[in-house]
């Protein structure tokens, strides 16, 4: 039973951070209709440029204090992404409205390989670690309850608490903030939206610069946990099925779909793995989706299509 | 300019639906096989054949099967390499556990493999679209890669899936030197052509292209999306499964699942976009595009680098290379949607009207 | 030629039976018809008319493009002995009463419904015209005029026909003799009613011969028709020379498709009007001025040396190396390629005629290396009289008399032609028939002309504009004035001498083309009166007036009628003010009236003159045009000195 | 060879013209919802063989819609469609296009990819029996039967007048031609009712008289029974022989032009929009 928890609990905790990466595929398709497929891509360019940054700025600028630096390094990696996200929409992203969908998605597929490729090129491609001081000791919880308690990473519930309050503070913007309402309304129906006076352009820029910030912590978070390498990329390649399985649409959807995941892939690799010789959750969370997408090729939140003649 | 076209006139169906419909076009084509056939064997050397010829031919063969589900049929694939592993370990153990069994049957054999995988993977599409689409193939590509490094009976009990063959022979010939390969490649790839070919220019095609332009409009004139759709994954993957066989068998010899990895998908995928969606050549253009371009750059920007006095290690100029795939991608999309194809089509255009415009 | 158009059809039947004769492009394919197919075609067709009754020396219409079974039918009247007599299909359906009524018709074939329509809506003043049989059904389902049905009926008809009297047709077409009338072409007279030119076997027969043989046509031509049948022009060369020399003719899929089907065809032995070939030069000049900078660099650069080493070159006379490589250059990146464009890459001979080509036009043709040529003749000598042979082509003739044809010149200057292939009248028109046939065979075409040295015939004017100087030399002011025109300075030219003792003319100057002239010199003028009174102006005109007065001095006929006095006017010459004809030909005898002063100034030896005009505007405004023009003296030779 | 029988059937040979012959097509009380959305309520009508039947309206009347029913792409909630004595719940497509019902559409929905002789040779899919290997291998059978269909569709062509147009790709024709294609795709089904969305939407007046003409041509050559929807008046007054009038999806006349223009609601319906 303890065992089980365990299990459990930790699956929230990596699905949360599916939900995160999700969040960030969910925020661009809704404003501009482009799956984003770049987004590992984003991840991983943020992570890198994170632990460079909070490498480089003690050895050549002599900051000492660590947290300062990595305050610094933060702050500049989001400013990179800002810059990340403004050359996508010029460059790509506005040469290519009103094409479809697999033409985007292509489109994507060319800037992830681009960002990996210029991202090792300028901030070298071996495994670099990011220490913004997540505790790594393990904690029991419960232990009156169960005999050895249960064991929880104490540096996944960070992450999982750190997760989740983004979720919070983007959803929060998206519901309060004008910028967050604009986004909506765009999202909704992109002429009505121009036609009302909102700048399509620029709201891209800032979903794309909020999906950056979102790569951002969560390439923060991977890659303190794994160390930042290319592998980080694939992270997105995760956080696919979640999308489909919460519909690309749907905030919410984004969330619940990823803590599925994160949990049905814990329960299947421990429970069902050894049956089927381990290692399954790379293609357990797909098949999950794909039997769903089969009941409700919208997803759980989608809308529904209908084509008109 | 070069074309002389008074005088082609057409007294039959046959003649005029031929696919190269003008004599200019006939001859150049004759000629290209016949230097492809004869000359190239006599005067390229082994490398030549071995590292480059021949990826080419069966990297062009593979994206010609991409072509017709994404480019005819507008079924997006993210899961190719997955299809072409299973071209390959289908056809490794058709050759090592039937004894006596043919090679080239195996190959064929490993394509039917492929094609029952790729209609199984492709019955989401009846239901679902573009986008998820795109996922559902990505699951394929998983599974298969964990199918074959895992489960140890597609792969003969080998460790981590790696497998090889060797002792090869067509008709009694054997396909051992790197000419030999290449003529048996070359053969394949040219039939396959022909025979897509056909098949896109035939009933069949025009129901592709139809689901893929206004699938309403499609199943008004009465065009049946799950026949169309499965048609054309079925195709899509018995190709890719055959290119995948002889990436294994003819190319490699002996290999591993990483052979057949999601970037391979991906780079079929450039492979077509960059080419050409919905033509033939352009899988041919997109092949040889990709397959250059890195060796290109390998020998350019080192010396590019010694010139402007910097040593640029190898990973370095890997990096650039995606880098520069990435970009040409977007390019492409942005600028050419129907790759070098069209391009190569509108410069003949040009030539057949010159010196007018239009 | 002794035979009958049948008979030539059945032999070409007998010797090449699976050999091509027609093609149609229809359905997106050329559906070939060979000669025996084509044979019992006419077969069936012609007992279904004698089933119908049509008899010997009866007329029957035929109204359509160029289509084969049109063609048939023709052939198949013809093997009856019946008269074939082709309207034009865009004729207004009042244009058929007159023909149908003369030539008292009481069977068509036509093409289609329009041509059906047409023909129902003058059945009442037409009560003869029994049966009309069209070709094409769409859109007569449900047409239940009397006497109307479709060829396929016909057809059936004659099957039957011929099943129940197996011998009919062989019987008809041996009855046949050279000498029967074969067709009847209606000439649309400038002036009254239109005239039918009675026309039989042999007369069509021996020209189309004469003109094969001087061409050396073999059955291998490929021929393109496009222009109505009931045109001569497009009869003589898709019909009579058709069956004479055995060859194909190919009918394009529609009036919209004409380039296209001209590009796949490609045909060998071209025939067209200098208009069609004007329309064929402007679309080419047009599409180039979208082309991009360098290859239009590239169209002019080498068109330049066309016009150098082409015409030439055409005419088999040597050229230099250097210039031949150059051409051969030329010809691998522009003309070659424009020949193909224009479906003219496999052409071995074409013609043009009709009326006089303009000389640039016609060396354009023939420095891309196409064999353009002229010829002389008319509906009432059936085309062939005088013909240019290879390597003796010039703008300024038509070309020699070909064989069996007699050339006399009239004392009037008018060319008197006698051969075999005169029309045998017009019909039931004896009066007109007196006027153009006199008793010795001659037929007096209406041209004003002459035999050159080298026996070329040159065409210079109409016979009734051709006056006489006091001096008694030949004056042709036509002529003189075309040649003025084909400067690009000169709009528009009067020529005046008709009993004078020298000639003196008016001269217009092209506003624009002289215009710009003088902006590239900078020369600043004051609109047209002020341009045309400037002195350069004066020396340019002079230099274009002296070269046509040493083109005339070169022949001794013409060397009497030189320019020796010009004036430029103040105005340009205006159909609304008289001056030109609604079709802007000049009005002669008015303008010497209206401009009596400055006539008697140019006969006078003033060297200037004050002239009032009144001019009406756009606006329907009058208003006067005031100017002392200038009057010029023109350098002219003596023939002796330029024959040196 | 197959293709000449098929060919005859183009001719319209045997087909009695204009005799207004049984009911063809009935609709009975369709009704049809987007979620909340009425779309059509309890709509009949009845179309008549060989006739020229217009539905008429003011734009969002719910034409399309009820095509849209007709042949199968929209599942209507109530009510039922017999077509030549088979009642059917609701149509499916392919179904519908096997029973001889073709369609054209309002905006253009032609294959864009593909040239106007492939556009139209689709349309003789459902007709074309040889297997994929025999495609592929494209000999003898295959071949003939390639050959065969272009034959009929090169009688469409030519019926169309687009010969000159033959081998370019739809997208680059003008918008009246690219209009043509998309009849002549239906043709090439050789239906025996066609139903036809705004033929004439967007052109002008020539255009519209060529089509006109077409389609009259089609009714009278081929004996084609027609389903035409047009929101303009005028045109379709002259050309049909009953018009059904629908607005805001409900029926609100239906008869020969004369009594559907002596109809209050339906003047009243137009007066309120201004066609």
């Amino acid at each position: 039973m303890g065992f089980f928890l365990e299990t459990l609990i930790g699956g929230l905790m990596s699905g949360m951070l599916y939900s995160l990466i999700a969040l960030g595929f969910v925020l661009i398709y809704k404003a501009s209709g482009v799956f984003n497929f770049a987004q590992g891509a984003m991840v991983l360019f943020a992570a890198l440029a994170m632990a460079r940054f909070s490498e480089w700025l003690p050895s050549r600028l002599g900051i000492e204090s660590k947290v300062l630096a990595n305050v610094i390094a933060f702050a500049l990696a989001f400013v990179v992404m800002i810059a990340v996200a403004w050359l996508i929409e010029r460059l790509a992203l506005s040469k290519l409205v009103n094409q479809e969908g697999i033409t985007l998605l292509m489109a994507t597929l060319g800037i992830s390989y681009f960002l990996d490729g210029f991202g090792q090129t300028v901030f070298g491609s071996d495994i670099y670690k990011i220490d913004v001081g997540l505790p790594k000791d393990p904690i029991f919880l419960m232990e009156s309850t169960f005999q050895g308690g249960v064991l929880v990473n104490k540096e996944d519930l960070y992450a999982a608490l750190i997760a989740a309050a983004l979720v919070a503070l983007l959803t929060l913007f998206f519901q309060k903030t004008g910028t967050g309402r604009a986004l909506r309304a765009v999202a909704d129906d992109h002429q009505a939206a121009q036609s009302i006076g909102i700048p399509l352009n620029r709201i891209w820029v800032i979903v794309w610069s909020v999906a950056g910030f979102v790569a951002l912590v969560a390439g923060i978070i991977w890659g303190s946990k794994l160390g930042v390498q290319f592998s980080l990329s694939l992270v997105a390649l995760k956080a696919l099925p979640v999308v489909i399985l919460g519909g690309l649409t749907s905030v919410p959807g984004a969330i619940i779909g990823g803590l599925i995941i994160g949990v049905g892939e814990k329960l299947s690799e421990v429970y069902l793995g050894k049956y089927f010789g381990g290692g399954i959750e790379i293609w357990f969370a797909y098949a999950l989706a794909l039997v769903f997408l089969l009941v409700r090729p919208q997803g759980l939140f989608g809308e529904k299509i209908i084509d008109r003649v | 300019m070069l074309y002389r076209e008074n005088g082609q006139f057409k007294t039959s169906y046959r003649a005029d639906l031929q696919i190269f419909p003008i004599a200019q076009d006939r001859i150049a084509i004759v000629a290209l096989l016949a230097v492809a056939f004869v000359v190239v064997p006599l005067v390229a050397d082994q490398y030549y054949l071995r590292a480059i010829l021949i990826p080419f031919l069966i990297l062009s063969l593979a994206a010609l099967g991409l072509n017709v589900l994404v480019g005819y049929c507008g079924q997006i694939s993210l899961g190719t390499g997955a299809f072409m592993a299973v071209g390959a370990y289908a056809a490794y153990n058709f050759f090592i556990r039937v004894d006596g069994m043919p090679m080239l049957a195996a190959v064929l054999l490993g394509g039917l493999c492929a094609t029952a995988v790729g209609v199984v993977f492709g019955i989401p599409s009846l239901r679902i679209k573009g986008l998820y689409l795109a996922v559902a193939t990505l699951a394929a590509q998983f599974f298969v890669d964990w199918a074959f490094l895992r489960i140890t009976w597609f792969t003969n009990d080998a460790p981590s899936g790696s497998v090889g063959v060797r002792n090869l022979s067509v008709f009694g010939l054997p396909i051992e030197s790197p000419v030999q390969k290449y003529l048996f490649t070359l053969t394949v790839v040219v039939v396959f052509a022909l025979l897509v070919k056909n098949l896109v220019r035939s009933a069949i095609g025009r129901e592709w292209m139809a689901i893929r332009d206004m699938d309403v409009a499609a199943a008004v004139i009465g065009i049946r999306p799950v026949y169309a759709k499965l048609t054309a994954f079925a195709v899509s993957s018995f190709v890719v499964g055959v290119a995948g066989a002889l990436w294994g068998f003819i190319y490699l010899g002996s290999w591993e699942p990483a052979a057949f990895s999601i970037d391979r998908s991906f780079q079929l995928l450039f492979m077509i976009i960059i080419g050409g969606l919905g033509s033939i050549m352009g899988s041919f253009f997109g092949a040889a595009f990709i397959v250059l371009l890195p060796i290109f750059l390998d020998q350019a920007l080192p010396a590019l680098g010694t010139a402007v006095g910097l040593r640029l290690d190898t990973a370095f100029v890997s990096h650039v290379t995606i880098m520069i795939f990435g970009a040409l991608i977007v390019f492409f999309l942005i600028v050419e949607p129907h790759g070098i194809a069209r391009l190569w089509s509108t410069g003949k255009e040009k030539l057949r009207l010159w010196p007018f415009p239009h | 030629m002794t035979t009958t158009f049948p008979r030539l059809l059945l032999e070409h039947a007998a010797k090449r039976p699976e050999a091509p004769a027609l093609r149609e492009k229809e359905y997106g394919i050329w559906q070939s018809l060979a000669w025996a197919p084509l044979a019992t075609l006419v077969r069936h067709l012609a007992c279904g008319l004698a089933a119908a009754g049509l008899g010997r020396g009866q007329h029957i219409a035929v109204i359509g493009a160029n289509r084969p079974r049109l063609y048939a039918s023709m052939l198949a009247a013809q093997s009856l002995g019946a008269i074939p007599v082709p309207l034009y299909q865009d004729a207004a359906a009042t244009e058929f009463t007159f023909p149908i009524n003369n030539a008292e018709v009481a069977f068509a074939i036509v093409e289609d419904q329009e041509q059906v329509d047409k023909l129902v809506e003058v059945r009442e003043q037409c009560p003869q015209l029994a049966s009309i049989w069209y070709d094409d059904p769409r859109g007569l389902r449900n047409y239940n005029e009397p006497g109307l049905a479709a060829l396929d009926a016909l057809l059936a008809a004659g099957q039957a026909h011929d099943a129940a009297n197996p011998t009919l047709f062989a019987d008809s077409v041996a009855a046949g003799r050279p000498e029967d009338v074969a067709a009847l072409f209606f000439t649309s007279g400038t002036t009254g009613q239109p005239k039918g030119v009675v026309h039989t076997h042999a007369t069509l027969t021996d020209r189309a011969q004469a003109g094969a043989s001087f061409d050396r046509l073999t059955h291998d031509e490929e021929v393109l028709a496009y222009l109505p049948p009931a045109w001569i022009g497009q009869n003589i060369f898709s019909y009579a020379q058709w069956l004479v020399c055995g060859y194909v003719v190919n009918c394009p899929e529609s009036s919209a498709t004409v380039t296209i089907d001209m590009k796949e065809i490609g045909p060998t032995y071209y025939f067209a009007p200098p208009s069609v070939f004007e329309g064929l030069l402007t679309s080419v000049t047009i599409r180039m001025e979208d082309a991009s900078a360098p290859k239009r660099w590239l169209y002019q650069r080498f068109m330049d040396v066309a016009r150098r080493i082409g015409p030439a070159r055409m005419d088999g006379k040597a050229v230099g190396l250097a210039d031949r490589l150059l051409y051969g250059l030329g010809n691998l990146l522009v003309y070659a390629p424009l020949r193909n464009s224009l479906g003219l890459s496999r052409v071995r001979v074409a013609y043009t005629a009709g009326e006089a080509i303009g000389p640039d036009l016609f060396t354009f043709y023939r420095s891309l290396g196409i064999n353009l040529k002229q010829l002389y003749g008319s509906t009432e000598t059936a085309v062939f009289v005088c013909l240019q042979p290879d390597n003796e082509v010039r703008a300024d003739t038509v070309g020699v008399p070909i064989d069996g044809v007699e050339i006399k010149l009239a004392d009037s200057g008018e060319i008197l032609v006698r051969s075999a292939g005169l029309l045998k009248g017009y019909y039931k028109n004896p009066a007109a028939t007196a006027e153009v046939l006199d008793a010795d065979g001659w037929y007096h075409t209406g041209d004003a002309g002459f035999i050159e040295a080298g026996g070329h015939l040159k065409i210079i004017d109409r016979a009734k504009d051709v006056g006489r100087m006091a001096d008694g030399a030949m004056f042709a002011p036509k002529y003189i004035e075309n040649k003025l025109k084909f400067f690009p300075y000169i709009k528009e030219a009067v020529a005046f001498g008709d009993r004078r003792e020298r000639v003196c003319v008016f001269v217009n100057i092209d506003f624009s083309a002289v215009g710009n002239w003088a902006e590239r010199r900078n020369l600043p003028y004051a609109g047209y009166t002020d341009l045309a009174q400037k002195p350069e102006v004066y020396q340019l005109i002079g230099d274009c007036v002296e070269k046509v007065n040493a083109d005339l001095a070169a022949d001794e006929r013409l060397s009497g009628s030189q320019v020796s006095r010009f004036l430029l006017l103040h105005k340009e010459l205006d159909a609304d003010d008289g001056e030109l004809t609604r079709t802007n030909k000049v009005r002669r005898g008015h303008i010497g009236e209206k401009y009596r002063v400055l006539v008697d100034a140019l006969y006078g030896g003033l060297d200037h003159q004050y002239i009032e005009t009144q001019v009406k505007f756009e606006d329907g405004r009058s208003g006067m045009v005031a100017a002392d023009l200038k009057i010029a003296d023109a350098k002219t030779f003596s023939h002796a000195r330029r024959a040196a | 060879m197959e293709g000449s029988v098929t060919l005859k059937a183009l001719a319209g040979a045997g087909m009695p013209h204009r005799k207004i012959g049984e009911v063809i097509l009935d609709v009975q009380n369709i009704s049809l919802r987007f979620g909340g959305v009425k779309a059509l309520t309890d709509i009949s009508f009845d179309v008549r063989e060989h006739e020229v039947r217009a539905i008429i309206g003011p734009n969002g009347a719910g034409k399309s819609s009820m095509l849209n029913c007709i042949n199968g792409v929209y599942q209507p909630q109530q009510g039922a469609i017999t077509f030549r004595g088979k009642t059917f719940k609701h149509m499916n497509s392919r179904q519908v296009a096997k029973m001889g019902v073709a369609r054209t559409f309002q905006s253009l929905a032609l294959f864009k990819g593909m040239s106007v002789l492939d556009n139209i040779m689709t349309g003789r899919n459902l007709r074309m029996k040889r297997n994929l290997l025999w495609q592929a291998l494209r000999i003898g059978p295959a071949e003939r039967e390639e050959n065969e269909h272009r034959a009929v569709v090169e009688r469409i062509i030519d019926f169309l007048e687009i010969q000159a147009w033959r081998k370019t790709p739809v997208g680059r024709l003008p918008y009246g031609l690219q209009k043509r294609v998309d009849l002549g795709r239906a043709l090439a089904m050789e239906p025996q009712v066609l139903l036809l969305d705004e033929p004439m939407a967007g052109m002008n007046v020539e255009e519209k008289q060529d089509m006109c003409r077409f389609i009259l041509d089609v009714n009278d050559e081929f004996g084609t029974t027609i389903v035409l929807i047009e929101h303009d008046m005028g045109v379709v007054m002259d050309i049909s022989d009953r018009v059904v009038v629908l607005d805001y999806g409900k029926k609100i006349g239906d008869g020969t032009p004369d009594e559907v223009r002596a109809n209050p609601e339906v003047i009243k319906a137009y007066l309120g929009t201004t066609h």
